[in-house]
């Protein structure tokens, strides 16, 4: 159980790190958001499935409720995070952020 | 504690609060200070004041992030370039902060250590709160049992305080004439093209849990953190969620003006009342034990509880109403016509 | 040396507290100021907080306490952080909000009228 | 229940909950809220007043809220200086709502319930902070009260605004500089309740985080009395809030926060620490001075009526602060007695000038030409009014004056003395000028007009009552200072200070 608990947090860690890496290294906004919008949701996700596992040290009902409010967490994590990303993005959009593209910027 | 990690938290603090002043964009500056806001609440969590971290959440990070997006939308975004001629307020700030900084520093040598555990705070009158509130009032959660019962008098005032601002907020901005003479149109068009379906779709089934979790957290703050207040600023938030991702007539449509003051001035007036009635009963002002006479099958203990249960709803009832209008007003500017 | 590690949250809510009454009376926005404002609370509210701290303490909760007034076991003081402060502080955070709100509805009233929020500029017009 | 027993938790109950039955009265009638209003200030004068009498009969009133005991609840105390502070309160806020009935008609119209909900929750505020035994429900107290004020004088036109935000941001500062202080105390003592702290606080005198908490506490009342380096709000906000609300606001804000400075400084730390173990008396009693000084010319260079006023407050708190800190128990009684004195004081000078504002519309010296043929009874009681300020022996400011001037000989602070004689005369100077403005030059100058038959127009009946009681008990309070210091006051000052 334990072993488990370590991989899942290594994953979630690795993923909030490769979202921070995105989120700086990316070229333009959207695909800047694209890394914070799914990396994000996944990451934590990953962070809370172990969190949720490890409660389970000694199963009974008081833990188990714990756990259900914990993975209720990651439920609302997921409806919420990538329909805030998407309402970034389409913000953006109306703006009128241009997407970047792989020709230099000052051809066009 | 963690001391490395408050450290660490505490180092982003400022980092965010120097931030949060030098930036040259309001936008940015409110959303820097909803970022602190939160690494406050995160504070305070490892501090082991859970019911300051559960307000702060749901206030500074989020009901005044949105206040002030609400207000950055009403008027600009610009922060003016500084003209000369500042020098003398900017002197005298300096000299104000660094004076009061200096005497805070003189009385902080004087200070027992931090997380000291025999300091006269925590020796003087804390340890009965600590160990007579399930005694006393069957209520394990003692911030909610000091809060409601012991200091219940302070927040009967800080309901009235927060009552207070919707209805100042209302005096202030509220425009009941049709046209004002020096009115200045706001700043931003609303896009009125695409309704955005997929935001729609999610706030619609989110609103729902929200206010079912609000109503957890005002039910369950005898045991858990969290109480009227907490749970009153997330119903309201509820509905401003509803305002930003429909349309502001959606929110009025639910709940109208009257309605809404007219809540306001319920809440407040149970936690009053409560309070009256031990006093109509031949208590002492707020003396739930009294309740007991009224209350069915209850000893003198449970009609604390009981008591402290009714003041968190009236509680919730008065904050939900006063967050939502001090809302309204300031992203319609007062006029209820239109907004974010 | 031993007090300036040992008392960091001190040190950190006596700064927190200049930047915020710096940010109040020099900034010229008004909008600025308010956020100055907000700071400057949130800098007493850790301090009030950072009394009620202890050393291993936990939350003011009192765990498996849920049988009525019967409590199984005594309760340790040193065990839970002191609840008066965050008590205080509620009531400080509610009050923060309220003039929050206030302060902002007065810069929308003033913005309405002067179509600014520069103070010098506001100053300007009064004139 | 025990309407007597009860007095000290209704006299702030009974406006508390007024204020939420006039909002919601006001959803259906306007004109319900002020019948309403003047019920609950009425009730809660009432109270004051029994409220009082108990305590000169039976001495110092404890009443635990909640039923718990003090340092662990809320606790209210009324000795004879807060039942005399008590009182003044709800007499001036009473007579205050009774005069807005007509102006608040005049300038909002369309606000009439939020103006009146503020207003009674402003006399709340004010009510409970003199009330209360706890430091820290001081603090949410006075936060509604600033709350309020802050919307009150908001509401007032374009001008109001501004100086209402500049009221929030210091009026923010001064109450997070008095919790700042009251967290000092806490720490160092770990109460909250102004008795226990009194008790607590002898072993600690020597370390500097006491006096830096008293120091906190002073700055932050200084900065809500608009004490004169921190009067910055005072003078716009007052002159260009709603006449209605300057009424209320104007007279008791400032006195309420002296009030309070007295109460810290005996209730909390004791007579023996603010005067004798740290040495701040001479330093304050200069400042003092100056505030005198300065608000009394600043007072001259104004020609708007109400901002002259407003300098004189400063002036007045001037006097206050000076005579509390004069470390003798006769200057301690002047401010006391002056609290009460200039609470009424200003409420005559306000209710006048909203009389002014109300018939001529304007509030410039002006605007107050040839009023003494017009309205003769409104320019009596304001005649008693000015006399009051300057210091002529009937009326009620004389004998807080004499008070003052006895305790700065007592105390031997001569420049305290130089300087109420100076604020006196210049006191006279301003009265006589707008008497003369007033009395002589007539609004048009009429050529041959002289047999013209001058129309008495009184302001409405309403506006003119109060003024005339205040007039009256301006006179009748200098009268009887003798008995409100032997029976009221004598108590409440700690001898041989």
């Amino acid at each position: 159980m334990t072993i488990v608990v370590i991989i899942l947090t290594l994953a979630g860690l690795i993923f909030f790190f490769a979202t921070t890496v995105g989120l700086l290294r990316f070229p333009d906004f959207y695909s800047r958001m694209h890394a914070a919008g799914k990396g994000d949701t996944l990451s934590s996700l990953l962070m809370l499935l172990p969190l949720a596992l490890y409660n389970f040290h000694e199963f009974n009902i008081a833990n188990l409720l714990v756990a259900m409010k914990i993975l209720l967490i990651g439920v609302f994590i997921f409806m919420a995070s990538p329909t805030a990303t998407h309402a970034i993005i389409d913000a953006g959009y109306e703006a009128g952020i241009k997407p970047w593209t792989k020709k230099p910027e000052e051809e066009s | 504690m963690i001391w490395q990690l408050d450290l660490s938290v505490l180092t982003l603090i400022v980092i965010c609060a120097f931030a949060t002043i030098m930036v040259k964009d309001l936008l940015s500056a409110a959303i820097i200070f909803g970022a602190y806001s939160f690494l406050m609440c995160l504070l305070w969590t490892e501090m082991g004041a859970v019911d300051v971290a559960f307000t702060e959440a749901s206030v500074g990070a989020g009901v005044s992030t949105v206040l002030f997006f609400a207000a950055v939308y009403q008027t600009t975004r610009r922060v003016g370039i500084r003209k000369s001629g500042r020098m003398l307020s900017k002197a005298i700030g300096l000299v104000a902060a660094l004076l009061t900084g200096l005497l805070l520093i003189i009385a902080e040598a004087d200070f027992p250590g931090f997380g000291d555990l025999f300091t006269p705070a925590s020796l003087h009158v804390s340890p009965y709160y600590i160990t007579q509130t399930l005694h006393d009032t069957n209520v394990p959660n003692m911030v909610t049992s000091v809060l409601a019962d012991y200091r219940g008098f302070d927040t009967m005032f800080e309901t009235a305080v927060i009552f207070t601002a919707g209805l100042a907020v209302i005096a202030i901005l509220r425009r009941l004439k049709k046209e004002d003479r020096c009115d200045i149109p706001g700043p931003y068009v609303i896009s009125e093209g695409y309704p955005d379906t997929i935001i729609r779709f999610v706030a619609r089934q989110l609103v729902p849990f929200i206010q079912l979790f609000a109503l957890y957290v005002v039910a369950h703050g005898h045991h858990s953190p969290g109480g009227g207040f907490q749970g009153g600023v997330i119903l309201g938030a509820s509905f401003i969620l509803l305002a930003i991702s429909f349309d502001f007539k959606v929110v009025l449509g639910i709940m109208n003006e009257r309605w809404n003051i007219l809540l306001g001035n319920i809440g407040v007036l149970i936690y009053a009342g409560i309070g009256f009635l031990c006093l109509l009963l031949g208590a002492n002002f707020l003396d739930y034990s009294m309740l007991s006479k009224v209350l069915p099958a209850t000893d003198k203990i449970m009609a604390r509880s009981h008591g402290m249960l009714g003041i968190e709803i009236g509680v919730a009832i008065a904050v939900m109403a006063i967050v939502i209008s001090i809302y309204l007003n300031i992203v319609s500017h007062g006029k209820y016509d239109k907004g974010l | 040396m031993q007090s300036l590690i040992a008392d960091y949250n001190y040190w950190i809510y006596i700064l927190l507290m200049m930047i915020g009454l710096y940010a109040m009376l020099a900034k010229n926005n008004l909008v600025k100021k308010v956020i100055g404002m907000s700071i400057f609370q949130t800098a007493i509210i850790v301090f009030y907080v950072s009394i009620g701290a202890k050393e291993h303490a936990t939350i003011p909760i009192i765990a498996h306490g849920s049988g009525h007034g019967a409590v199984e076991t005594a309760i340790d003081v040193a065990h839970y952080a002191n609840p008066l402060p965050h008590v205080l502080m509620l009531t400080a955070i509610v009050v923060s909000v309220g003039t929050l709100g206030v302060a902002l509805a007065i810069c929308l009233g003033i913005y309405r009228r002067y179509n600014s929020l520069e103070e010098d500029e506001i100053q300007e017009q009064l004139q | 229940m025990n309407f007597v027993e009860q007095s000290p938790a209704l006299l702030v109950i009974i406006p508390l909950l007024t204020a939420f039955l006039v909002n919601i009265v006001g959803l259906i009638n306007h004109r319900y809220c002020l019948p309403v209003a003047i019920l609950g200030i009425l009730g809660s004068f009432t109270a004051s007043v029994i409220t009082l009498i108990r305590v000169m009969q039976n001495g110092v009133i404890s009443y635990r809220l909640g039923g718990w005991p003090p340092p662990f609840g809320i606790e209210y105390v009324v000795d004879h200086l807060n039942g005399l502070v008590l009182v003044t309160v709800s007499f001036v806020s009473l007579l205050a709502v009774i005069f807005s009935k007509e102006s608040i008609k005049q300038e909002l119209p369309e606000k009439i319930s939020q103006f009146y909900t503020l207003f009674v929750l402003l006399v709340t505020g004010l009510l409970g902070m003199t009330v209360t035994g706890d430091a820290f429900n001081l603090y949410v107290l006075l936060e509604i009260s600033a709350l309020t004020g802050y919307a009150l004088i908001a509401m007032g036109d374009n001008k109001a605004l501004v100086a209402s935000f500049n009221y929030v941001i210091l009026g923010t500062i001064g109450a997070s500089f008095y919790l700042l202080g009251v967290g000092h105390l806490y720490i160092m003592t770990g109460s909250l309740n102004m008795a226990n702290l009194l008790t607590i606080l002898p072993d600690l005198y020597s370390l500097n985080a006491i006096f830096i908490a008293l120091l906190l506490i002073l700055i932050g009342t200084w900065i809500k009395m608009a004490f004169f380096p921190m009067h910055g709000w005072l003078p716009n906000a007052y002159t260009y809030a709603p006449s209605a609300a300057g009424c209320l606001v104007a007279p008791l804000v400032t006195k309420v926060s002296v009030y309070i400075m007295i109460r810290i400084m005996l209730s909390v730390f004791s007579p023996l620490y603010v005067y004798s173990i740290i040495n701040l008396s001479e330093t304050i009693v200069w400042m003092a001075v100056i505030a005198i000084i300065s608000g009394s010319i600043l007072a001259l260079a104004q020609n708007d009526f109400k901002k002259m006023l407003t300098y004189l407050i400063v002036a007045e708190v001037g006097y206050m602060v000076g005579g509390a800190w004069l470390a003798s128990s006769i200057g301690l009684t002047g401010a006391i007695l002056h609290i009460v004195n200039d609470a009424l004081m200003t409420l005559c000078l306000f209710l006048f000038a909203g009389i002014v504002i109300y018939k001529r519309g304007g509030q410039h010296l002006q605007d107050l030409a040839g009023l003494y043929k017009k309205m003769p009874v409104t320019m009596a009681a304001f005649t008693v009014g000015a006399l009051s300020m300057i210091g002529v022996p009937p009326t009620a400011g004389f004998f807080s004056k004499w008070y003052l001037i006895l305790g700065a000989i007592d105390g031997g602070r001569y420049h305290f003395m130089a300087a109420l004689l100076i604020s006196s005369l210049v006191n006279a100077i301003l009265f006589f000028r707008i008497i003369e403005i007033a009395y002589f030059e007539p609004k048009v100058d009429h050529h041959g007009g002289e047999a013209e038959k001058v129309i008495i127009e009184e302001a409405p009946l309403s506006m003119l009552i109060p003024l005339i009681i205040v007039a009256l008990s301006l006179i009748v309070i200098g009268l009887y200072s003798g008995e409100i210091v032997t029976n009221i006051i004598g108590h409440s000052v700690p001898t041989g200070i």
